[in-house]
């Protein structure tokens, strides 16, 4: 349809006109005609916006969601609520078709959104600096042990077994550019055992870990001192509105996915990857940072600063590669943490504790159901199933449950469990219900 | 009053004026409140029955406490402070700020795509991995590659999942490669992601007429070069004519071409980079597909390739199953994830949904219409600014303010901004490097003719009355920021501000 | 330029300044366009063969001819040029310009609810018709009345619908009477509605106190009157404590009492107008009950009243019926129709939904804070401006200028053009008729203590300096307004500009 | 929950004491203790916000919609597509929660709007000037007949048969008070057979009539001249984008309902109330009024005006009572027909009349389905079913279609069938198949 480039064709024989051309052909003179797309692109024409709603709309209803299917699936994304205010202040069309504030004068709504989003994150880390985005946690995971690497100048990196298993497979996989060699520290009965001694660069740890389980990070951070390492922590926001921050056990990087704060589970993106650090490091923080400053006037103003990092001026040098970030879901969460407030988030951490509490007795009073871990969890469990984790999964999306995340062999198989405020008592009844009639 | 400023207070909105919005530090009281959670009838055990004492935080986390009333001034008030494409036009060079169709953010709101988890089995979401098929097909036949993987959430990551294919691909050939070739005037994240990548920067000239300049180039290409990373058209704007030439010389020795997508929006239905002779490409669909900006994301990075490096894509990617179904499929190779799941999905649809809408006429239109805007200003500005490369360019142009400043003092930021004054987003200055106080114009398909003409209108009267330039701009919400003081004293957080505080 | 205005050009959004934003006619440029439809394969007659040729349109209609780009532009920028509750107070008096729970916005966009069509069976609409039917209960029990109907648009039409059911009462009675009787402080729709009703207006006066003259009312009191229209809280925010009196006086003479509920907010939960001795009720929901006001509507001002004359209520009403279904029923001795449906249901909805999230407890809390801040404010601003009727109010209050224009040539109107300055919105001015110079402020509930702090210092500062507020306002997107001129040029429509067109 | 409300109780203890008062009671010292609603409001307690949701989404699902009911029934109310920008757009917060523009220095936004909406129903009219909206198309014609009667100083009217009952209706609930006297004109076969003389203030017709028939206007203002009366033009503003004005025939005051440009069917409202009139009875111009003039340095400014019309100045002499309108739909509505166009307006009407032909051809093939009445139609007519409507109607809603408007004795029964451009020609045909099996 060419729908929305305005032009009318007067106005495009005019235009050629003015440039001496005679036809849009010519507009492509500078393009070898050997590479010229003979025919046009071998693709339907286009639709018309209620055609294209059919559908989309048509694709969508395909999918199995929330309430045909009521989630019990976590492992880094998580059903939580967007209350309607965080919707719609998102959505305001000027944070949503900006660009990175470039001109700061004209972008102190994005600048200020970013600067108290910031100051947030910091407060969750328990750090004093965090940067305006990454892309997921698995992005910030190897962000931060890009810095640690770098501030260390070691390359080796023990990482716990108890970190996502996906974020783990990420960082891997960028390892094969960076160099890092990447030690996997096995768990024992769900927390990580680390060596004794070795020299590394960073003790990578979750909190709690992928299994749900409360790791110990006063001994992590005695791990990371023997080796000379930095401690790495890989937290989970929502569990910080009870946990200690990761700061006050004296981790140098926190890094996070924020996706539980104001931004549906999305099929997994877009997610927020959360990154803060110790004030020492802010020379190598990665991606984009938002400082206060003045105008000409006088009057507070927000800018991007420390722009020497980053790779538009630091190019091969930079800390990071990372340009687009993931601002608007930035905002998002600094909206909804703001609609949660102090109160608000303690009592969401309380809630989905209490409700994962509630669950997990309710699963293990049932036949061949027993802990994986005996470690003490919060918000995800992992349970051992009579019948294939993967074939519970299969057998009670029949009964209108996504029962959790079928774990892999690496953990001796399983079921991630993960419980949030917006599960009912009633829902979770049920779930046992059903989880009983599948795993007979 | 116990504590915090005043909440329902426009002093903020433009509207308004020119006063300053308070941070929701300060809009904060003790025990006030928004949220708000559903009934759920689960027993209330306490925060102590539920955490180890050693785990147990001892005090709750210092947040904002506000109204919900407070919370939507504070927000509205501040997004009142916010240039963006829905106000205006937006010429930002290399980022191809286009009007994003409302039909899009329909598609992407959809309780269907948004609500579900990715862990979710196959069964359940067939859907969304027959769009991420279709959408990857989509793309293979834009760019005229062989597969794509859509795991990438922005261009620097895709660029840097192309590295490491051409990487794993060279360590199957048997050598170990160490060198990336990237022309002068290319995009920051190249050299970035070469480094990331595990490669040395080695960097090739432009020649007079702003393309790469071959001599040159044959002259880096060793077996020791594990590619080359071009734009095409370049970040100058221009299209490499001797591509051809440039492929066969990498491809002799055993390079792969990678081609970065930031300006794919010129050539949409006219060439493509597959039949350029490129291995590896990246899109940022957030430039060429109506995908958003969001203020600085989130945008998606897909990079497509061709049939050899297919298998080393990251997985795992939708693929039809013996049943007809769609199941999950991790390539022999594969380089492994990119993303923790799928990528950017709901930026993913909405890329979906504009390409529907677009159809391949549609999208040859798209580059058309950019393209013309572009040699349109280009062509009506000569008179005004100096023009490095003054020729026929594609859908964006770099113009300089190098004589200006000599003559008038005016610098490519004054021209920025002035332009805000005169409500128009700035363009893109200070790059490419390559060009002196260069100011990279990118107008994009949907603004109009009469945009254009009142956007060029602007740029000659700064040209011609650049006096008092280096005040402006002076009707913006603040005034010219002061970025030296923000790296001299930073404070990156409001707990690292200076002043004392009286509240939270 | 074949033709248009440039459309993409944020000059008119405040954030660039204050230039004017042209009309979408000037933005029109011929034979562009925005619209698009679905594939539907229905045969593609033509107009002549559709449409008898003496009926034929002989040439298309002229509208705006813009792309979807320009037209987001151009209303995206007027947006920004509107103040809103989302960016500020806005202690508009009698209006209850309060915050409106944005959960509302999305009970309102249900498909379930805003997909129905009105006339379908109602088998199919059995959760339309229970929401109204707990509606109209709800609202009895908050007015202690016996039925409602859901019908009436707005405040104003709720009284004419009351004003027809007092005429039907009465001619029932057997005796038509003539009269109504109103108070001096009465708003213009009530007098209009009385007209419009059949009726002869009697106005009664205000007492010293503000409340309406027991003694004046009985001298007006005979078997001719019809009824008397009472707000209470009346318009000055005052509790007409001699309510119980006045309607058995009424009531002596064969009277009706009709409550304007205008004022409802002030008194949710604390009393009841059916406890009063009210006959008939009107809300408004746009008022009380969070349907936000839209730039002038769309409202919803339902009428309930007491068992005697239930029968008199605009139909269909929900009930249930015999099966446990809802059913639609018309009273017998029904008015008729008021609206061409069921009223502004989506209105209705809002309504319902803010009324579930606040509960019995949090409305009694809407009344409590709503009358707190404004007492609050009455008497932090007894220093700087008059309060006529100066002693503890409900949910308003009405101030003067009188005073400060004496001494200092500060009208109503100047505190109100500085109150945007200021960054609020400015109270209503010269309302109710009875007090000179009149400033009628309404902070509502939810504006926090800290928020009212900063209005009363910014009108404290206005009183203080009253130094060329006749210029104000100054920092707006428009300055004063020439209102004369708009009346004596009258320019309706942009087809009456005087000035040439070039296009359209 | 009292949740919109700020203070905190420390904030309310100050406030009070500041007062000098003791307790929240004590605000109402004011009220008579005996009027004092003792033990509060007989109400359950508040909800929280996805309580709220999910009650609300429970009713929302009871109620059949598109896709499970594909909507064949008009009446005043249509099946129009609203699209993304429309919607969008209309509900920016600014239009949303602003009041009427009372201090137009900060109520530009909504002023312009207005008056763009004004010139585009002046222009569908074919009159010179339109007012700010009215609340329906009922109320419009309400306002339609008080100004005819005012201007002409008689209050006998003339009203056809073909005007839609339900307006028809309301206007006869609100003559109650006005004291017109309604005459009833009947149809003969489909349009309006006028009296040859009489006296009257006003003669109202619609175009197209309820039944979709095409009224005879010159006809209609023929009779008004031989009357002595205003000739009140009740328009579908969508079939305009096909038929003459109604001004060009002559109308002095044309009203209709504006729905079908930009707002969904929404069980019947919001709706809006268009109404124009010539310039010449500007002073009895019902409702808001906004005209373009300057600011005080020049500027291009919009205000409401001609206010002493209004019932706030006027009070019982007022024009009308409104007040409070139909504001933001009357926005929708100037979006939309922007979004529309010239080329879209017309194409909007081509479409909905092909789909009627389509579906009338359809239905009449079917045996014992014949046309209510012989006059052409053009978006929607009306069809004798040889089972009563309202069977048909039940019947067909289990087939997931809503088959028409039952018509009443007064039109002898019959069905009344609207199709819109939403309209497939797969949708026709299975519901003109579905249609064969009900009326067997
Ligand atoms: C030429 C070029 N390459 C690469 C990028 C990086 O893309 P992204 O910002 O999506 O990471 C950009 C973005 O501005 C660009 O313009
Ligand atoms: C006291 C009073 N009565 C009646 C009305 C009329 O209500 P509406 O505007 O909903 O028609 C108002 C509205 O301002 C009012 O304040």
């Amino acid at each position: 349809m060419g729908h929305f480039v305005p032009h009318t064709d007067a106005e495009i024989a005019e235009m050629l006109a003015f440039l001496g051309l005679s036809s849009t052909e010519d507009l492509f003179a500078t393009v070898p005609e050997a590479l010229r797309l003979a025919g046009g692109l071998a693709m339907a024409p286009g639709l018309s916006e209620p055609d294209v709603a059919a559908e989309m709309g048509r694709l969508a209803a395909v999918n199995a969601v929330f309430p045909q299917l009521v989630c019990f699936a976590g492992g880094g994304v998580y059903d939580h609520e967007v209350p309607a205010a965080t919707r719609s202040l998102t959505f305001r069309s000027e944070f949503v078709t900006a660009y990175t504030p470039y001109q700061p004068e004209v972008a102190q709504g994005v600048l200020q959104m970013l600067f108290e989003y910031q100051t947030m994150v910091a407060r969750l880390a328990g750090l004093e600096v965090a940067n305006a985005s990454l892309y997921d946690g698995a992005s910030a995971l190897v962000e931060g042990v890009n810095l640690a690497v770098a501030a260390s100048g070691r390359s080796t990196v023990w990482l716990s077994r108890g970190v996502n298993p996906s974020w783990r497979s990420v960082l891997e996989t960028f390892s094969a550019g960076t160099g890092h060699e990447l030690v996997d520290v096995a768990l024992v009965d769900g927390v990580t055992a680390w060596p004794a001694d070795g020299q590394v660069g960073a003790v990578v740890v979750q909190y709690p870990n992928y299994l749900g389980c409360l790791e110990d990070l006063g001994e992590a951070r005695r791990a990371a001192d023997r080796a000379g390492a930095l401690l790495v922590v890989v937290s989970d926001p929502v569990s910080t509105g009870l946990l200690r921050s990761p700061g006050s056990f004296g981790a140098d990087v926190v890094v996070g996915e924020g996706q539980p704060f104001g931004t549906p589970m999305s099929f997994g993106g877009p997610l927020l990857g959360l990154f803060a650090c110790r004030m020492s490091h802010i020379r190598r923080l990665p991606g984009r940072l938002v400082g206060e400053t003045v105008d000409v006037e006088g009057r507070t103003a927000y800018v991007t600063t420390l722009r020497t990092r980053e790779q538009d001026i630091r190019r091969e040098k930079a800390s990071s590669n990372v340009c687009t970030n993931q601002t608007l879901i930035a905002v998002a969460c600094a909206i909804q943490l703001s609609w949660l407030g102090t109160g608000g988030l303690r009592e969401l951490a309380l809630r989905c504790a209490r409700g994962t509490r509630y669950t997990r007795h309710a699963l293990l009073g049932i036949d061949g159901v027993a802990p994986l871990v005996g470690a003490p969890t919060l918000r995800e469990f992992a349970v051992r199933t009579p019948v294939p984790a993967a074939t519970v999964v299969e057998r009670m999306a029949d009964e209108g449950f996504l029962a959790g995340v079928a774990l892999s062999d690496e953990f001796g198989g399983g079921l991630l469990v993960a419980v949030t405020e917006r599960r009912t008592r009633a829902e979770i009844d049920q779930y046992a219900a059903a989880f009983e009639k599948v795993v007979r | 009053m116990t504590g915090g400023a005043p909440g329902g207070r426009a002093l903020s909105a433009p509207i308004m004026g020119r006063a300053e919005e308070p941070t929701v530090f300060e809009l904060s009281s003790p025990g006030r409140s928004a949220w708000s959670f559903r009934t759920t009838g689960v027993p209330e055990w306490t925060a102590e029955e539920l955490v180890p004492a050693d785990h147990l935080r001892p005090e709750p986390l210092a947040l904002p406490e506000v109204s919900e009333r407070d919370l939507v001034g504070h927000v509205t008030r501040l997004s009142a402070r916010q240039y963006s494409v829905d106000l205006g036009a937006y010429p930002l060079g290399s980022c191809t700020m286009k009007y994003n169709p409302k039909l899009c953010d329909d598609a992407a709101g959809l309780a269907g795509l948004a609500g579900a988890h990715p862990s979710a089995p196959a069964a359940l979401t067939q859907g969304w991995m027959e769009l991420l098929a279709d959408l990857a097909a989509r793309l293979c036949a834009i760019t005229g590659m062989h597969a794509a993987t859509l795991q990438p959430p922005a261009g620097a990551a895709g660029e840097l999942t192309g590295l490491l294919l051409m990487r794993a691909w060279h360590r199957d050939q048997g050598r170990q490669r160490t060198k990336v070739i990237i022309p002068d005037s290319a995009h920051g994240t190249n050299p970035a992601s070469v480094t990331l990548g595990g490669y040395t920067t080695v960097t090739v000239p432009s020649d007079a007429r702003g393309c790469v300049d071959v001599a040159a180039l044959r002259e880096r290409l060793d077996d020791d070069v594990a590619g080359i990373m071009l734009t095409n058209p370049n970040t100058l704007g221009l299209f490499e004519e001797d591509i051809a030439e440039i492929a066969a010389a990498v491809h002799e020795v055993g390079g792969l071409l990678y081609y970065d997508g930031a300006n794919l929006n010129a050539i949409l239905g006219v060439t493509r980079p597959g039949d350029m002779g490129f291995d590896i490409v990246h899109m940022n669909l957030h430039k060429t597909f109506a995908v958003p900006h969001g203020g600085g994301g989130p945008g998606a990075g897909p990079v497509a390739v061709s049939e050899r490096l297919a298998p080393y894509l990251p997985g795992p990617l939708p693929i039809v199953g013996d049943d007809g179904a769609w199941e999950w499929f991790t390539p022999a190779r594969s380089i492994g994830r990119v993303h923790s799941w799928h990528g950017n999905a709901l930026a993913l649809a909405r890329a979906y949904s504009y390409i529907l809408a677009n159809g391949g006429d549609g999208l040859r239109k798209v580059a058309e219409a950019a393209v013309l805007n572009a040699n349109w200003l280009r062509q009506r500005l000569r008179g005004s600014y100096d023009m490095p490369y003054d020729r026929p360019g594609m859908h964006e142009f770099v113009a300089s303010a190098a004589s200006l400043k000599r003559t008038a003092g005016l610098k490519a930021v004054d021209v920025a901004k002035r332009l805000l004054e005169e409500g128009f987003h700035a363009p893109t200055v200070y790059f490419p490097l390559i060009v002196e106080e260069a100011l990279m114009i990118e107008p994009t398909e949907t603004e109009s003719p009469q945009t254009m003409e009142a956007l060029a209108q602007a740029l000659e009267r700064i040209a011609a009355d650049p006096e008092g330039a280096s005040a402006a701009p002076r009707s913006t919400p603040v005034g010219r920021v002061d970025e030296a003081r923000a790296a001299r004293h930073l404070i990156p957080t409001w707990d690292a501000r200076p002043e004392p505080r009286t509240s939270e």
